[in-house]
């Protein structure tokens, strides 16, 4: 009959807004941002940062520019650090991701073959200046693997197990075991970093 | 009891009292006058910030949030904040406007929304003009806003607010008619125009909204009341979802502050009377009379941001149609219906006006089917 | 539905069409496009009423796959530098499968006929075609840029547009 | 105001421009309107403020760089925009899909036209005038798909999950468990959702017999999706292709018989409830145990920028909730497409946005171009 349709409507309105009195955690479900933060589920990825085992100086990154090739919008920028002979050495003397430009699409975690590079958890970023303050620098890209093993344990767990059963150990170990040849002006013999 | 009820009256008594010692007479007059008159110009804006407030509360509830309670503890400080930004918002006038129409149409339009409340009887007592024509000048004033609403639209030589401004004159027209007959069957039962008297007849829990009559008319005149306030569903001068802000699309700041005060006065104002009307006024058993208007006033509110809630806008031709061939023609057999009531002694009146109603129930209903929507039917192929 | 059949249908129903099958798709004259597609379309067998896609291809010699690779678009009379549109049909009444009609216009006069007589479907992808490709299709109801706004020049999507970027080859 | 206009009898037209900025044009999008007091005399749309050359891009990018891009078409459903996507890419280099990696599909798809439907009814509602309560029940379902969009891909909207011959992941621990709530409760929501609106009067009014899309005209005018299937023309790509693996599953397919805005929102309400039925049957089906990705999409995914598809063309298309999505990709052996095309549904859809607005209201024209459910994301490219 004419008007109850619009009666019936009417009545599922005032039940959300009985609901939202009387069982608020089922009537409302919004979250009060600042106080409290939804938690982000562990596949989460917003912008990706590198990886080091122990200091940051043995990073994983081993400036293979494959991530760069690959990366769609083109927003990583790598220089490969050259020894006092101007050979270039398996470091990256800089290594910049413009987060202004990156979608974080996630490709350069899938195609980096030395696990160096992941995505973040890290949504707070907003910075007053868009070109100078959103191109990270290296240093601010670098977080220790614990940060990893922190935010995606399943992810993190899987592949430290690959690494330990592929035998590959850090840099610095690397360093030691390789021959002499490329010894290393900068780095001292620091204690190896702790395995996987 | 006795002494909350009448606490406004008789604090204005003892002003008028004090002053009676050291003033001529004709001065006191001036001043209790002017009493009345800061009680409304108070009462009036504080009741639009807290409307405001209460619809942003009652909205959010509705859609499963809370609504503002970031501004002071449950938001209550919002209104001001909202003050505030209206104030120092910068005040744009469209290069193309007519400056003068432009200008005046936010001043006209809150004129007749306040000087509606002079007529409505808050407490016993409390009207602040007991006109004898009080219900006649109530319609009268608050039709004058329509003219400002279309003086807005046509001043911000707008193509979206043109179409606001002739869709609001449009409606205004066709909803105070049926507003008007359905009022006619209380003036019928209790003889006079007075709002006061209204209420006395009422006094009691006679309300009308019990007699057949009485609850029909109600909702005939809340419905117009609600057209008439451009709230959901008749709110097309302002659809914002076609025409964007309709006839206050180029207003910005306190214009539009004073645009959106009037409409939420109106509203209030509209709610008050059909409380006043058909609910019995101030009437109610224990709490102080002026309580009781405030509750029937905020219920009658309530269903108005429950409307808003939940219900989609009605487009033009419909809105008139719905005017002219359901409400008007409801309204109207209302008023013989009220005629027998009114005829016949009590204990038979009630059962032949409710069959009388019944019967125009059913002849509105079989006149509106034609065009009421139907059911729809959907095949499953695979 | 097969290939063969279908060709055979064409061959014989449409007088003086010469037709060469390109894998799944034919390489229609663009004289007889229109009558083609009619057929296509009128046909009981087929009634191909649903044009799903049309879609423009530039075919740059230059361009094209490592040097001593077959040319995609197959060896016709024409140089290999042409302006290609490419119509997908299908018949939602018999569902059936696409019958691909391509057409080849050079890129000098690149004029074909349109199908938007036919299909009302075609109206806005033979527009997008026009002004990302320049394929000026005649008969076309208002053949305008759609993407592009009105005053810009060239056709942004052919391959000589612009120096093809050589980072990632 | 013209001398001339005052006297002659011709009525004087309002030329209005809807859009580009107006609340309710879903986007960037305009339409030139001529009205003779509210009813439309000529409708003009005028589109490409979003036009970013996605194809242009795709080709100087290798296939797999440009999956990322497929999320930016219709971003509301990304899952299908990459389903289609990788449908094409798998047909032009013949990559077979492992079972359960078609289960996940078929899956994400179903979920993704949830998301599409419920979010359409709620901006059709919102363009209606109701004040946001209908798009806002809308959103607090959305969020629970989107939570596990994000738990199985990584994000919620961007999704980027599909890969050539298979999936970048598999389901995460406790996924299925959180589809299940999903999928059992939606239904609820649909009838509260159904109660809210269906015999709303008001709605029924404003949408019956308004923008009526005959059968003939939306064939010829390729118009395909549930616009397609309210005005009765019974024409699902899930049913006539029967890709990936959709004939394992019974559903049905809604038709409309009037074919006006009210059919195409409650063609679209009846079809979530299909969705649900399948979503219901994959959980019962689904395979617990199976690889991800079959071993050729593995190897194209090994370094995207070496993988070389064979020479030739071909068009792979599915039913998005729009309508039929396809990608016509044209490969010449080197790893980047040579031509690289969308066929976008809501492009489409809107050829005849025209013939439907003729003799309405300027409120019904919205209401039309709400109910053919256009993404400018898609339109413009």
């Amino acid at each position: 009959m004419f008007g109850f349709g619009v009666l019936k409507g009417m009545s599922v309105t005032l039940w959300n807004f009985i609901l939202s009195y009387i069982y608020p955690k089922k009537g409302i479900t919004t979250v009060q941002y600042p106080e409290k933060k939804k938690e982000v589920e562990e596949r989460f990825r917003n912008f990706p940062f590198l990886v080091y085992d122990g200091t940051p100086d043995n990073m994983r990154c081993v400036a293979c520019d494959i991530c760069a090739k690959e990366c769609p919008p083109k927003c990583i920028y790598i220089i490969p650090e050259k020894d006092a002979q101007g050979r270039i050495q398996k470091k990256p003397a800089t290594f910049d991701i413009d987060y202004a430009i990156c979608m974080n699409c996630g490709i350069c975690e899938e195609v980096c073959p030395f696990d160096a590079i992941f995505m973040d958890h890290e949504y707070e970023l907003s910075e007053y200046d868009r070109l100078s303050d959103l191109m990270y620098p290296k240093e601010k890209l670098l977080k220790p693997v614990e940060h990893f093993m922190k935010i995606r344990p399943t992810d993190c767990g899987a592949i430290e197990a690959q690494r330990a059963a592929k035998g590959i150990k850090g840099r610095a170990a690397q360093v030691q075991s390789a021959p002499a040849a490329t010894v290393k002006p900068a780095e001292t013999q620091q204690n190896p970093p702790a395995n996987a | 009891m006795e002494a909350s009820d009448t606490i406004f009256v008789a604090f204005k008594k003892a002003i008028l009292g004090f002053l009676q010692g050291f003033l001529p007479d004709w001065t006191v007059v001036i001043v209790s006058i002017l009493i009345s008159i800061t009680a409304i110009a108070i009462f009036g804006p504080v009741t639009m910030m807290y409307l405001t407030w209460l619809e942003r509360k009652v909205v959010g509830r509705i859609q499963n949030r809370y609504g503002p309670n970031r501004v002071g503890i449950f938001g209550l400080l919002q209104p001001i904040a909202d003050g505030v930004k209206m104030l120092t918002k910068e005040d744009i006038v469209p290069q193309a406007a007519d400056k003068v129409t432009h200008f005046l149409a936010p001043v006209i339009v809150v004129i007749p929304a306040l000087l509606v409340f002079s007529v409505l009887p808050f407490g016993k007592g409390m009207a602040a003009v007991n006109l004898n024509v009080g219900l006649l000048f109530f319609l009268a004033i608050s039709t004058m806003s329509t003219i400002a609403i279309f003086m807005g639209s046509w001043g911000s030589r707008n193509k979206f607010s043109l179409l606001g401004g002739m869709r609001a004159v449009a409606q205004m027209v066709s909803y105070e008619i049926p507003m008007v007959m359905s009022v006619v069957p209380v003036i019928l039962v209790t003889g006079s125009l007075s709002t006061v008297s209204i209420v006395e007849a009422q006094l009691g829990g006679k309300w009308f909204v019990f007699t057949p009559w009485g609850f029909f008319a109600a909702i005939v005149f809340f419905l117009c009341g609600v057209a008439e306030v451009n709230r959901t569903p008749f709110d097309l001068p302002e659809g914002e979802s076609e025409i964007i802000a309709g006839f206050h699309t180029e207003y910005s700041g306190m214009k539009f502050a004073l645009f959106y005060m009037a409409e939420f006065m109106s509203a209030f104002a509209i709610s008050g009377l059909t409380a006043t009307l058909f609910f019995g006024g101030w009437d109610g058993p224990f709490l102080p009379s002026w309580v009781w208007f405030l509750i029937k006033a905020y219920a009658m509110i309530f269903i108005m941001i429950w409307f808003r809630g939940t219900l989609p806008r009605l487009r033009v031709d419909q809105l008139m149609g719905f005017a002219w061939k359901l409400l008007l023609p409801f309204a109207l057999l209302n008023i013989f219906v009220a005629a027998l009531w009114q005829l016949l002694p009590a204990p038979k009146n009630l059962i032949v006006a409710g069959a009388a109603e019944a019967v125009v129930l059913v002849v509105i209903f079989v006149a509106a089917r034609k065009d009421s929507p139907q059911k729809r039917t959907y095949i499953f192929a695979d | 539905m097969n290939i063969e059949e279908i060709k055979t249908d064409l061959l014989k129903h449409v007088p003086g069409l010469e037709l060469t099958v390109e894998g799944e798709s034919f390489v229609v004259p663009k004289e007889k496009l229109l009558e083609t597609a009619r057929f296509l379309k009128e046909n009981e067998k087929y009634r191909m009423d649903y044009l799903s896609c049309v879609t423009g291809v530039d075919y740059l010699a230059a361009r094209q796959g490592q040097p001593g690779q077959a040319a995609v678009g197959g060896q016709s009379e024409l140089a290999s530098d042409y302006l290609e549109s490419v119509n997908h049909l299908y018949s939602m009444e018999k569902k059936q499968g696409p019958i691909v009609l391509k057409v080849r216009v050079p890129r000098n006069n690149p004029r074909m006929p349109s199908l938007t007589p036919l299909y009302r479907g075609a109206e806005y992808q033979e527009r997008e075609a026009y002004d990302l490709f320049g394929i000026v299709y005649e008969g076309h109801p208002d053949l305008r840029r759609i993407l592009m706004w009105d005053e810009f020049e060239g056709h942004p999507m052919r391959k000589d547009y612009v120096e093809e970027d050589q980072d990632v080859r | 105001m013209s001398e001339t206009a005052l006297h002659s009898q011709e009525p004087q037209l309002l030329e209005v421009s809807i859009g580009p900025q107006h609340p309710s044009t879903h986007g960037v999008f305009r339409m030139n309107v001529v009205l003779d007091g509210e009813t439309i005399v000529k409708l003009k749309p005028v589109m490409g403020y979003l036009h970013r050359n996605h194809e242009q891009l795709a080709e100087n990018m290798s296939y797999l760089a440009s999956m990322p891009y497929t999320d930016r078409l219709d971003y509301i459903c990304s899952m299908t925009n990459n389903f289609a996507y990788a449908t094409a890419v798998e047909k032009l280099a013949g990559i077979d899909v492992p079972e359960r990696a078609q289960y996940i599909r078929v899956l994400m798809a179903e979920l993704t036209r949830l998301v599409n439907h419920t979010l359409l009814v709620g901006f059709l509602l919102n363009d209606l005038g109701a004040f946001f309560t209908p798009i806002l029940y809308a959103f607090r379902e959305r969020e629970k798909i989107l939570d596990f969009f994000e738990a199985t891909a990584g994000s919620r909207m961007m999704c980027n999950y599909f890969r050539f011959g298979g999936l970048k992941s598999d389901l995460p621990a406790g996924g299925l468990e959180q589809v299940k709530k999903i999928v059992n409760n939606y239904s609820r929501f649909l009838d509260e959702f159904e109660r809210l609106l269906t015999n709303n009067e008001i709605l029924r009014s404003r949408c019956q017999n308004v923008g009526i899309l005959s059968k003939e005209l939306a064939v010829s005018a390729s118009i395909t999706g549930p616009m397609l299937r309210a005005s009765g023309v019974n024409y699902d790509i899930r049913k006539v292709d029967k890709y990936s693996i959709y004939d394992r599953f019974e559903f049905k397919v809604p038709l409309g018989k009037v074919g006006d805005v009210y059919d195409r929102y409650y063609v679209r309400i009846l079809e979530m409830r299909e969705s649900i039925k399948i979503l219901q049957q994959i959980l019962k089906q689904m395979p617990e145990k199976g690889e991800i990705i079959s071993a050729k999409g593995a190897a194209a995914g090994k370094s995207p920028r070496m993988w070389k598809p064979p020479a030739g063309d071909a068009y792979g298309r599915i039913e998005s909730p729009k309508g039929e999505l396809g990608f016509y990709l044209v490969s010449d052996g080197t790893p980047k497409p040579y031509r690289y095309h969308v066929r976008p549904p809501s492009f489409i859809n809107i050829t005849i946005l025209e013939d439907m607005c003729l003799g309405y209201k300027v409120a019904d024209a919205i209401i039309i171009l709400g109910s053919v459910d256009i993404v400018l994301g898609e339109v413009d490219r």
